[in-house]
């Protein structure tokens, strides 16, 4: 269940341009997280919180990763903590990635683009742990904002794209996608404009979208996040229904 | 010991503090933070007469101590509120109150004649910031005289009492007031938000889909307890007051300038035990500037 | 290079900031901080045709991301900033704008025909957010028709191009606009201070003396923002934008909106450098957003 | 001549409830401060900047000491900051009171009152180095809100008034006028009320009264803070002309 929770920042560190990795400690948030839910942290000074994804927990050192890129006023000030700061988090929000129904031994394509990569090696992580064999497909704007590789390569083989070419392929997650080897079920998170070409790309898998939107309270309550579905309400909201959905469930 | 309660056309309240209409949904998120049943009541999100979808995402953006929204009345139609929202929050036994919007007289009829139907509301509230479509999309909320005509149809079917929540973006506060009182509403709400723009600077477009949208939260707050001061000193129906309220300080505030009760709106986003804790707070307010009552407070910017 | 200039009726800007009227004074205090000639233009202190002394204190209240004003146009008369404010800023070599307010169309007739005299003055800025004493206290800017009216008197007998000032208290600012530009406005500006209030709870009383007072800050900017961009759809007149601006980003807001150059009010108190910052600020914001000037950027929110 | 500059946090300390002292440090201020002066302060967070009284400058340590009490969420705001943060201040601002006619050997009463008390301290240290003698009267709302008694006393005869007699007088300042041995002149600092007060029972003696007024831009430009006066202007400005006026120069 979503609570309202203090989480202390244990550690920041720079991992890329513009890019951060925080580690927060709080109990509950840790013990009961699991991938593709998100924290929605009030940033002061700033009217509406800021969601983010979980990358990654302990569960024995009650701790949670975030991984985030400074692109605005609210990301901005969040970095310039000191540790020890505590921040009022909404979390665990929304719903995770299904992963019940994976047998072991199944095989499970990731992509993940930007801001996107960071549940996914959540995800990663637990999937690994479930025996399940993993192949990444990770987009970036060029090297420098690049992540996580190694940690990525220990888990699967991994594929990195760059808008740029200034490290691995160059293009988008989708124009490798044909590169690699066959897969029962996909999971993919990113910009808006990714997941619909990945969906479109791979019409006939199995597959769970995880999605970005403007938020406002962040728990379901106002409507701002809503996504058309195929179903019969029509939408679902993102922060509370979400943000992963089933790729043939959401029209995009 | 303070006294927050507060009596009101169709509404007993234990304390004046409701969150606003489309800011707290149908209640049931924030349940999970806490029991709805310490709020002095509940305004529902706004229902229509059918289904709504609403507007293209994104429908939010920040601004300076406020927010800007067009969710576009997205609503599961009155109908379904009845059979499946309304069930859920009677048993906190606090008063409800029915948003209700509509982009013509006749849908405002339909969606006040089906809410006749149960006896768990106790009070409407009329949303008149509202285009009406067969008026050339003019708000009826900024024409005195389709205001005073929504208002007048609304109360003679309705069998609760009417509150009309007025819309700030217009000339004159007082003579949409006044039109209203004169209209036989009950009581007003003030204010709804202000209409705002905010562009997007790498695609050179407005942030939010629907290009405008709602101005709400503190930046608004002066115009609320200006407006709502202007009001007071005109009609005598009662007034909800609304617009950036944050704090038990920002209650009393509203109470002075003449409001009889408030809602909360955009706190919640930011802060979803705000309704309690002002809650909490508010004794120790009204106690530290020498109140021994909420109704004591109540206009207290107009006396002496 | 980015180009900064901007060529508008009776302004030859070599950038297009300005300082806003009532934010600065007659330029003396800001001169300390700052040569003066490193701005776009200056637009004075409102002028009237006799000395006003102005309102009561407290005439400012800090709101969130805003503040109250009602300062209640006080100024020496036209006549003395003839005399002693405008041989101060010629040296400057800067377009002066002068601000011109009246409770009467007669008053602004006056001050206007009295600033013919003067050959320092570029343009008139036309400030009609001021109660007409003879029609009731109604403001002449939310009144299409009386707003019509004082443009075209002033209109008549000025000879440098004016620039009207909107009021955003109104329900419709197209209306407004298009009624002005109508009357032979050469340009508008916009926007002025929405009304509002706060409550000071140890005395339970309006902070401000006058009791209402003008907000303005970043509280505003989504207002003026809405204003501006659906003003430019309507009409053709060059518009200088202003309310909550503090950088160069929010200058390219107001460009893209439809802003042709912009004034910078309350900033000023915030930071005294606030205007040469934002100078120095928006080559780099230009060029960040693919712009090679700001004549390219005006509108651009309506473009595709 | 004023100017924006940023002054170091060197120490804050809390001398009375309430009430703190904070060290500032910066060369251009310390060096062109003179008694009746203030800083405009600004708050991150905050529209408009805050007016505070200079109570003391060391120009060899390039210090500047301010005295204030918490009242709201400015000066809230302000106590909270660090040691070693950099304040944005315009400063020194207005004038100063006027102290060059004084001949050594002069004797003069300051009346401070509550937050009128630290611009009354500078000026005290000013004048005992010019060779007056001095008296004090010193209004506080009670014993707890009391600071710098014993450094007043060292500069001479000090009456303490407290609102609710917790402490010296019980009443306001203007009780005890009547009690302190002649002077020539008289310096008073505090609310409009007390200044109205002082004048009035003191009407035939030179008397220089520093002013409170809320303020937009503390610089003499946007009119909020004006005072009536006698001369032919009609009106001064607090933040620029003053906010020290003769007392037969203004209208209360
Ligand atoms: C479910 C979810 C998970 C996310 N996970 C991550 C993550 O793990 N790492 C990461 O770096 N970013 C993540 N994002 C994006 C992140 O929320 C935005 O980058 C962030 O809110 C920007 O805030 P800002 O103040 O720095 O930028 P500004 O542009 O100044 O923000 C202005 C407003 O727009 C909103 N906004 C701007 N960009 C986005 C966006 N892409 N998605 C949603 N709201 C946005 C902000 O929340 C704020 O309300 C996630 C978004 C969602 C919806
Ligand atoms: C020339 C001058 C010198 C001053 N010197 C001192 C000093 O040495 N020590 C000290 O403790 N205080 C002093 N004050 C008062 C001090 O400025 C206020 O206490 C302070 O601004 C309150 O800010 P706040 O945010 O805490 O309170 P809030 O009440 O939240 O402030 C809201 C607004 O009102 C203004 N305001 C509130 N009270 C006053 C006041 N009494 N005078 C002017 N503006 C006010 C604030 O500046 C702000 O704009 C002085 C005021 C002036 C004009
Ligand atoms: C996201 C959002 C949705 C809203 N939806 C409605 C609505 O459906 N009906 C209505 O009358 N007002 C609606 N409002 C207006 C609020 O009820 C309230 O009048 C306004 O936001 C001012 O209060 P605040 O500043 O506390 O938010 C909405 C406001 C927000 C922020
Ligand atoms: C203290 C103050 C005084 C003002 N005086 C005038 C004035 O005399 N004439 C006028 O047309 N506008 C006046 N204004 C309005 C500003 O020129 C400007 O339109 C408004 O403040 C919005 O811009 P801002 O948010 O950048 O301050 C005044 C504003 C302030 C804050
Ligand atoms: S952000 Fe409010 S419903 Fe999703
Ligand atoms: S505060 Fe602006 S003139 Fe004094």
């Amino acid at each position: 269940m979503i609570k309202k929770e203090w989480m202390k920042i244990v550690s920041v560190d720079k991992i890329a341009k513009d890019s951060y990795e925080m580690m927060l400690e709080n109990e509950y948030i840790s013990t009961h997280a699991v991938p593709g839910q998100f924290l929605h942290i009030a940033v002061p000074g700033h009217t509406l919180r800021r969601p983010i994804s979980i990358a990654a927990v302990d569960k024995q050192a009650h701790t949670t990763t975030i991984l985030f890129k400074t692109v605005g006023s609210g990301t901005e000030t969040l970095v310039i903590y000191e540790i020890g700061t505590e921040l009022d988090v909404l979390g665990p929000a929304g719903k995770g990635f299904p992963v019940e129904n994976l047998h072991e031994g199944a095989s499970v394509l990731l992509i993940g683009g930007g801001i996107g990569v960071p549940p996914i090696y959540f995800l990663a992580t637990e999937l690994k742990k479930r025996g399940i064999t993993l192949q990444f497909i990770l987009g970036f704007q060029s090297q420098a904002y690049m992540f996580y590789e190694k940690k990525f390569q220990s888990l699967g083989e991994t594929v990195i794209v760059t808008d740029d070419g200034s490290y691995g392929e160059k293009g988008f997650v989708t124009d490798v996608i044909g590169h690699v080897a066959p897969f029962d079920r996909y999971y993919s998170c990113g910009p808006l404009p990714m997941l619909k070409a990945v969906k479109n790309k791979l019409p006939h898998i199995e597959g769970y979208l995880s999605f970005e939107e403007r938020m406002g309270c962040g728990v379901g309550a106002c409507f701002a996040c809503v996504v058309p579905t195929n179903d019969q309400k029509g939408y679902k909201k993102i922060c509370q229904d979400g943000p992963v959905f089933a790729a043939d469930e959401v029209i995009l | 010991m303070i006294d927050l309660s507060v009596s009101l056309p169709g509404l007993e309240l234990k304390n004046p503090i409701m969150p606003a209409s489309g800011c707290f949904g149908f209640g049931r998120e924030y349940n999970q933070f806490y029991d709805l049943s310490k709020l002095g009541a509940i305004i529902m999100k706004a229902a229509t007469g059918e289904e709504r979808f609403g507007n293209e995402t994104p429908r939010v953006a920040e601004t300076a101590a406020g927010m800007l929204n067009a969710i576009g009345l997205q609503n599961p139609g009155v109908d379904k509120i009845i059979e499946n929202e309304i069930p859920f929050l009677t048993p906190f036994s606090i008063p409800i109150i029915a948003n209700v919007a509509g982009s013509t007289i006749e849908e405002y009829e339909k969606v006040v004649a089906t809410l006749n139907q149960t006896n768990a509301i106790s009070a409407i509230e009329l949303n008149i910031s509202c285009p009406n479509v067969k008026e050339g999309g003019i708000q009826f909320g900024m024409d005195p005289a389709m205001a005073k005509t929504v208002t007048e149809k609304v109360k003679a079917i309705s069998n609760v009492p009417v509150y009309v929540k007025l819309s700030p973006n217009v000339s004159n506060i007082v003579e949409m007031a006044t039109a209203i009182e004169d209209a036989g509403a009950d009581g007003l709400s003030m204010i709804n938000t202000l209409t705002g723009m905010q562009i997007h600077l790498p695609s050179r477009k407005p942030v939010i889909a629907n290009k405008t949208g709602g101005l709400s939260g503190p930046a608004i707050k002066p115009i609320a307890i200006r407006m709502i001061y202007e009001v007071r000193q005109h009609v005598n129906i009662p007034i909800i007051g609304m617009g950036g309220i944050q704090s038990a300080e920002d209650v009393l505030e509203f109470l002075l300038a003449g409001a009889d009760a408030v809602a909360v709106g955009t706190a919640n986003f930011q802060n979803p035990l705000a309704c309690p804790e002002i809650i909490d707070d508010l004794p120790t307010v009204l106690e530290k500037y020498q109140f021994q009552s909420v109704r004591e407070a109540t206009g207290g910017a107009h006396h002496g």
